[in-house]
């Protein structure tokens, strides 16, 4: 479902990856954070959303020009790489000393960018591949979903470029968007930054990848919000530095600093 | 125009409403989202000795009228806290009270010490329902004198006031209660949360990485309302009302039941305006009911008791 | 055909959902509107020696999340329920578990020889949160010697299935539990309300003619889901689940927990069809899991417990 | 509010006084009882609502055509006085013993019927008097409000024969239903049959009117409730045979029978 909505106050800036929290109604505790998917010439922000339980029903239902609650756009979204500059990212490699030893420079050749989603994912990144496409970054399109049906690749702005897997086969690529990308970013260069977004097993693989090829690499995650402002701690990730908040301190996160899910690595605490 | 100013344990608050322990981190989180000067106090999340890591994530999960926390009080510690979270908070325009939480009723005094001589700190919350502090089967917040030895250690290590935080979970919270005055505390905060779990069914795993959080929301209220009222007869210290409440009328409630001032903390995050909404509603109804302090809520619920008068249908 | 039946205490209940003292009458109250059939067990309102005229109403409130409900264990009273209410009871197509409370172990022994002895009974529920049985600070439910007393006096007096009923409102739960286990129940209901209170902003008054009330409905579920879960560590006969259940996956989530079987109140209120989508969806899960007892289901979020592994965005 | 019903299943018959209990919503734990306000030649159900909170804003809001769960008729209604019979009502004299002291029979004359509502009140009524009408009692209707806007005497069948009374008085009588009922009933005959809905304080001053003027009084009360089906003994009242339910042994009570409420007489236990 595209959601689109008219600010009655305009966010100033919106960084790619960056997400609203949402009000969705009394019945539910807590708001529900959605990657802002796209801002329209006229400023309204676009919100891709997957039915998932009651909150998104509850959107799915509102009548055209209902009012909602909403507030952003709140945490840190993907850094992006320079099509003029060779290197890596230039936040994640200057500004953030966490992220430093993850963003290798390639020094000569213009950096490029691989988007790679999965799932409803792809809300993540439309803005990302939009604004790199504005940049003129040469950026490669992975997409993938359970079926064909289920697939987002449309929803991107150039859809022809889209390469899609489906875990059923029934549409491109037969298997996850992580194989897909393994198997077609071989000719891609070192200095080729993976941007991801999708389910967290598909990210910690696609962290695998993108480490085994020297490329630098950035995770969208999500986790269950209650105050969405860094607050709460409620929200937090495994990460060498101990827990994140995916509210604050993402939800984007250098794949070099995050502890895969399920791994035995300790938190070093706080 | 109503005087919206309380004074609660020597405190003389702008408004009965205060921000609860952990939910709004030091303060600054929250800026530009609520307009501080028209919150009586924020309570800083819960401070110990040593910064925690908290709990295994997740530590969220929704439920009918609530939700459950196992944050397991993250938090950066004494030292990070004296350095730097305290100073930020202290800039807000907002008096700060900081929670405290130690394993010992020596760890308790050292906090309160080093966060009460500080000139930020209006009073101090001591959260005596520390998941940390284990012990066999009778918690310390259930226990009459383990609270009474941590009341009586922080008496003596600071001249702020105490205010006592109690845990829900208790069948004698009364004994407690009186314990606590007993050794000092200037006022109670009735009460924190309720442990709880939920399960997701599809995955068949706990909801929560500590499969057990606390129960806060609307779903408390009647609880720590009931607990309010029933502790406002058996002491003589001033009441904080705590739990489930999000709208002008909740807080009524608990002042009506007893409570001289009140917590938000869950209602936050569905929406930082609640402070608003609160205090415009306080300031509506004392005009309505011709009350020109809102100290006049307190314990009205006792004088005129006569729920079978009600007339329903008029 | 999944089978929905399931033994419990011995009982083999036609499904594992059974209807709530209190809330379902003596049952006949609810003909037409209910298919017993699909119904494992009714638990008859509680019973007393002698007849109760309950508590001064009003006696209802709602909460969000829940409600408020103060009877007061108004009943017919032991010659009543025997004489005329559960022969009606006995006459409906389901197991009939009386829930009987006094307010001494002797009491509790007479009612359960009286009410064991009729072919009707399938089994007895022990009551042991009634608010008469009125104690200094510490009431019978919170107290593991004063159950003990009352299941051994039950014991002595009936051959039939003992289901003890615990409340929430106690920090130690489980030694109550596990003294109760230890005398002779041989299952636990877990558990009844909490208490709470709600007040009328408007008249000033407490909601509740009796001031307070127990607290029921899906805001009580997470707190009774965690006993559930920690009192099935402790001991070794089943426990039936109660609190909030208003749907399959509610009811899924106290099974999981280590529930053999759960209790339905409350949720009847808004809906007595709420027994027929229960029992339809719990055949319908069993179906996708491949389950072919619903026995494999109790218990069963211990077995697999990843809270971490859970995969949310796919 | 009129809000009327299409049933899927039809009522078999209906009391003028029972009521139906409706789903508002899954943010209600209880649902909310309304009386049956009305039957239209189609079957439809007629309810006549007030707003007042959550519940009856939710169906304020509903969209025509919206489809909604209730239960009903539920409860004891008003007994009909018998035009062609002389006396009072046959059912509260007669099978309910009661009641049987309460309902003097005045041999001769026809009997005649009272109407008086209070408020919402006109809801509990509207369908009494309707059958009155329709059966040739010789019936007088008193209805009254707050204010002139808050009148519902238009509802009713024959609204012209309507006696009203306002609170403020801004239309009609100066004062509450009870102070006109009291000032124009004196010179009907002891064999009217008073027929009572609204607040309980005017409900207990009608049946003290009625009971010095030896006529038979019926009241129909209102409690909050949770089952409807006197299972949870949740919506009592007080009468002189200990706590009687609202929704099986009423809402409609003979007044002889109820204990006005503040009073100090005692529950005599049940
Ligand atoms: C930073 C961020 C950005 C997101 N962007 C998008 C987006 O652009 N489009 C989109 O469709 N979805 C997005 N999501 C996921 C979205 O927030 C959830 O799908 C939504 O909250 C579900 O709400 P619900 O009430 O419909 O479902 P619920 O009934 O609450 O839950 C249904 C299922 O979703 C899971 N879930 C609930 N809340 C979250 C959450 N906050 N994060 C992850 N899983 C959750 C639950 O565990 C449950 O299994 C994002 C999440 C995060 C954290
Ligand atoms: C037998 C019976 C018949 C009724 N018939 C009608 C009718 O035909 N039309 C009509 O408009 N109303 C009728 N009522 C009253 C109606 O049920 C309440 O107005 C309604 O439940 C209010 O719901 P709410 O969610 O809008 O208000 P709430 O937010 O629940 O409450 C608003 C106020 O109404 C009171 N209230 C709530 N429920 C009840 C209740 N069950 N009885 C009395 N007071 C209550 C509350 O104490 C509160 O003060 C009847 C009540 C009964 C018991
Ligand atoms: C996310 C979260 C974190 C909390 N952390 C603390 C804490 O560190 N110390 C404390 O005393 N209470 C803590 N609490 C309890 C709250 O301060 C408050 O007492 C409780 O949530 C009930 O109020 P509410 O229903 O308004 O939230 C926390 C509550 C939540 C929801
Ligand atoms: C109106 C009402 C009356 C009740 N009466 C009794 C009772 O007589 N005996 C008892 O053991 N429990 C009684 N209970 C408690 C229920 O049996 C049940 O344990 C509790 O309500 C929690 O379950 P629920 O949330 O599904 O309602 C009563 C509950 C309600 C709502
Ligand atoms: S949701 Fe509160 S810290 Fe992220
Ligand atoms: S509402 Fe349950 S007995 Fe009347």
């Amino acid at each position: 479902m595209l959601l689109t909505c008219r600010l009655l106050t305009q966010f100033e800036t919106v960084e790619p990856g960056q997400f609203v929290h949402v009000d969705t109604g009394p019945e539910r505790t807590f708001r529900r954070p959605f990657s802002v998917a796209g801002v329209t010439p006229a400023g309204e922000v676009e919100l891709l959303i997957e039915l998932r339980g009651g909150g998104t029903r509850a959107l799915a239902e509102l009548p055209v020009g209902a009012s909602l609650t909403m507030m952003g756009p709140l945490g840190r979204g993907f850094t992006l790489v320079d099509a003029r500059a060779a290197g890596a990212p230039s936040r994640a490699a200057e500004s953030d000393p966490r992220a430093a030893g993850a963003a290798p420079r390639a020094a000569g050749a213009a950096p490029r960018a691989a988007v790679v989603a999965g799932g409803i994912g792809v809300a993540g990144v439309r803005l990302l591949a939009q604004r790199l496409f504005e940049s003129g970054v040469d950026t490669s399109l992975f997409v993938g979903a359970r079926t064909a049906d289920a697939l987002l690749d449309a929803t991107l702005p150039e859809p022809d470029a889209v390469r899609v897997a489906t875990d059923d086969g029934s549409r491109g690529f037969h298997g996850t968007v992580c194989d897909l990308f393994t198997a077609e970013s071989v000719d891609l260069p070192g200095n080729t930054t993976v941007y991801g977004c999708g389910p967290r097993a598909m990210l910690d693989a696609l962290a695998v990848v993108a480490g085994e090829r020297g490329m630098a690499c950035e995770l969208s995650l999500e986790e269950m919000m209650a105050c969405g402002v860094g607050a709460c701690r409620g929200c937090v990730v495994s990460t060498v530095d101990g827990y994140r908040t995916v509210c604050k301190d993402g939800p984007v996160f250098n794949a070099s600093v995050l502890v895969p899910e399920g791994s035995a690595m300790e938190v070093a605490g706080g | 125009m109503v005087d919206l100013s309380i004074t609660v344990a020597g405190l003389k608050l702008a408004t009965p409403l205060m921000l609860a322990s952990g939910t709004v981190g030091y303060g600054p989180e929250y800026d530009g989202l609520i307009d501080f000067t028209r919150v009586g106090a924020i309570v800083t999340k819960t401070v110990t000795p040593r910064p925690r890591a908290g709990n295994t994530p997740p530590r969220l999960a929704e439920t009918r009228g609530g939700m459950l926390n196992s944050i397991g009080l993250e938090n950066v510690g004494l030292d990070g806290f004296l350095s730097e979270k305290l100073a930020e908070a202290g800039r807000l325009p907002t008096l700060v009270i900081a929670s405290v939480a130690g394993e010992t009723p020596d760890e308790f005094a050292s906090l309160c010490e080093a966060v009460g001589e500080r000139g930020e700190t209006a009073g101090l919350e001591l959260n005596v329902s520390c998941p940390n502090v284990k012990r066999a089967r009778r918690p310390l917040w259930a226990d009459p004198d383990g609270v009474a030895a941590v009341v009586t250690a922080a008496r003596r290590a600071t001249d702020k006031p105490l205010f006592l935080k109690l845990s829900p979970n208790a069948a004698d919270v009364r004994s407690v209660a009186e314990a606590g005055e007993a050794a000092g505390a200037d006022a109670l905060v009735v009460a924190n949360t309720l442990p709880g779990m939920r399960i997701d069914v599809t995955t068949r795993a706990p909801m929560l990485g500590n499969r057990f959080g606390g129960l806060s929301g609307p779903a408390l209220l009647p609880v720590n309302l009931a607990l309010v009222w029933k502790l406002s007869d058996s002491v003589g210290i001033p009441i904080v009302g705590s739990g489930g409440i999000e709208r002008t009328e909740d807080a009524l409630e608990y002042m009506m039941a007893g409570a001289s001032a009140f917590q938000v903390g869950t209602a936050l995050f569905r929406s930082p305006s609640v402070v608003d909404q609160i205090v415009d509603g306080l300031a509506k109804h004392a005009v309505t009911d011709g009350i020109n302090c809102l100290s006049g809520y307190t314990g009205a619920a006792k004088e005129v008791e006569t729920p079978c008068q009600r007339t329903r249908a008029d």
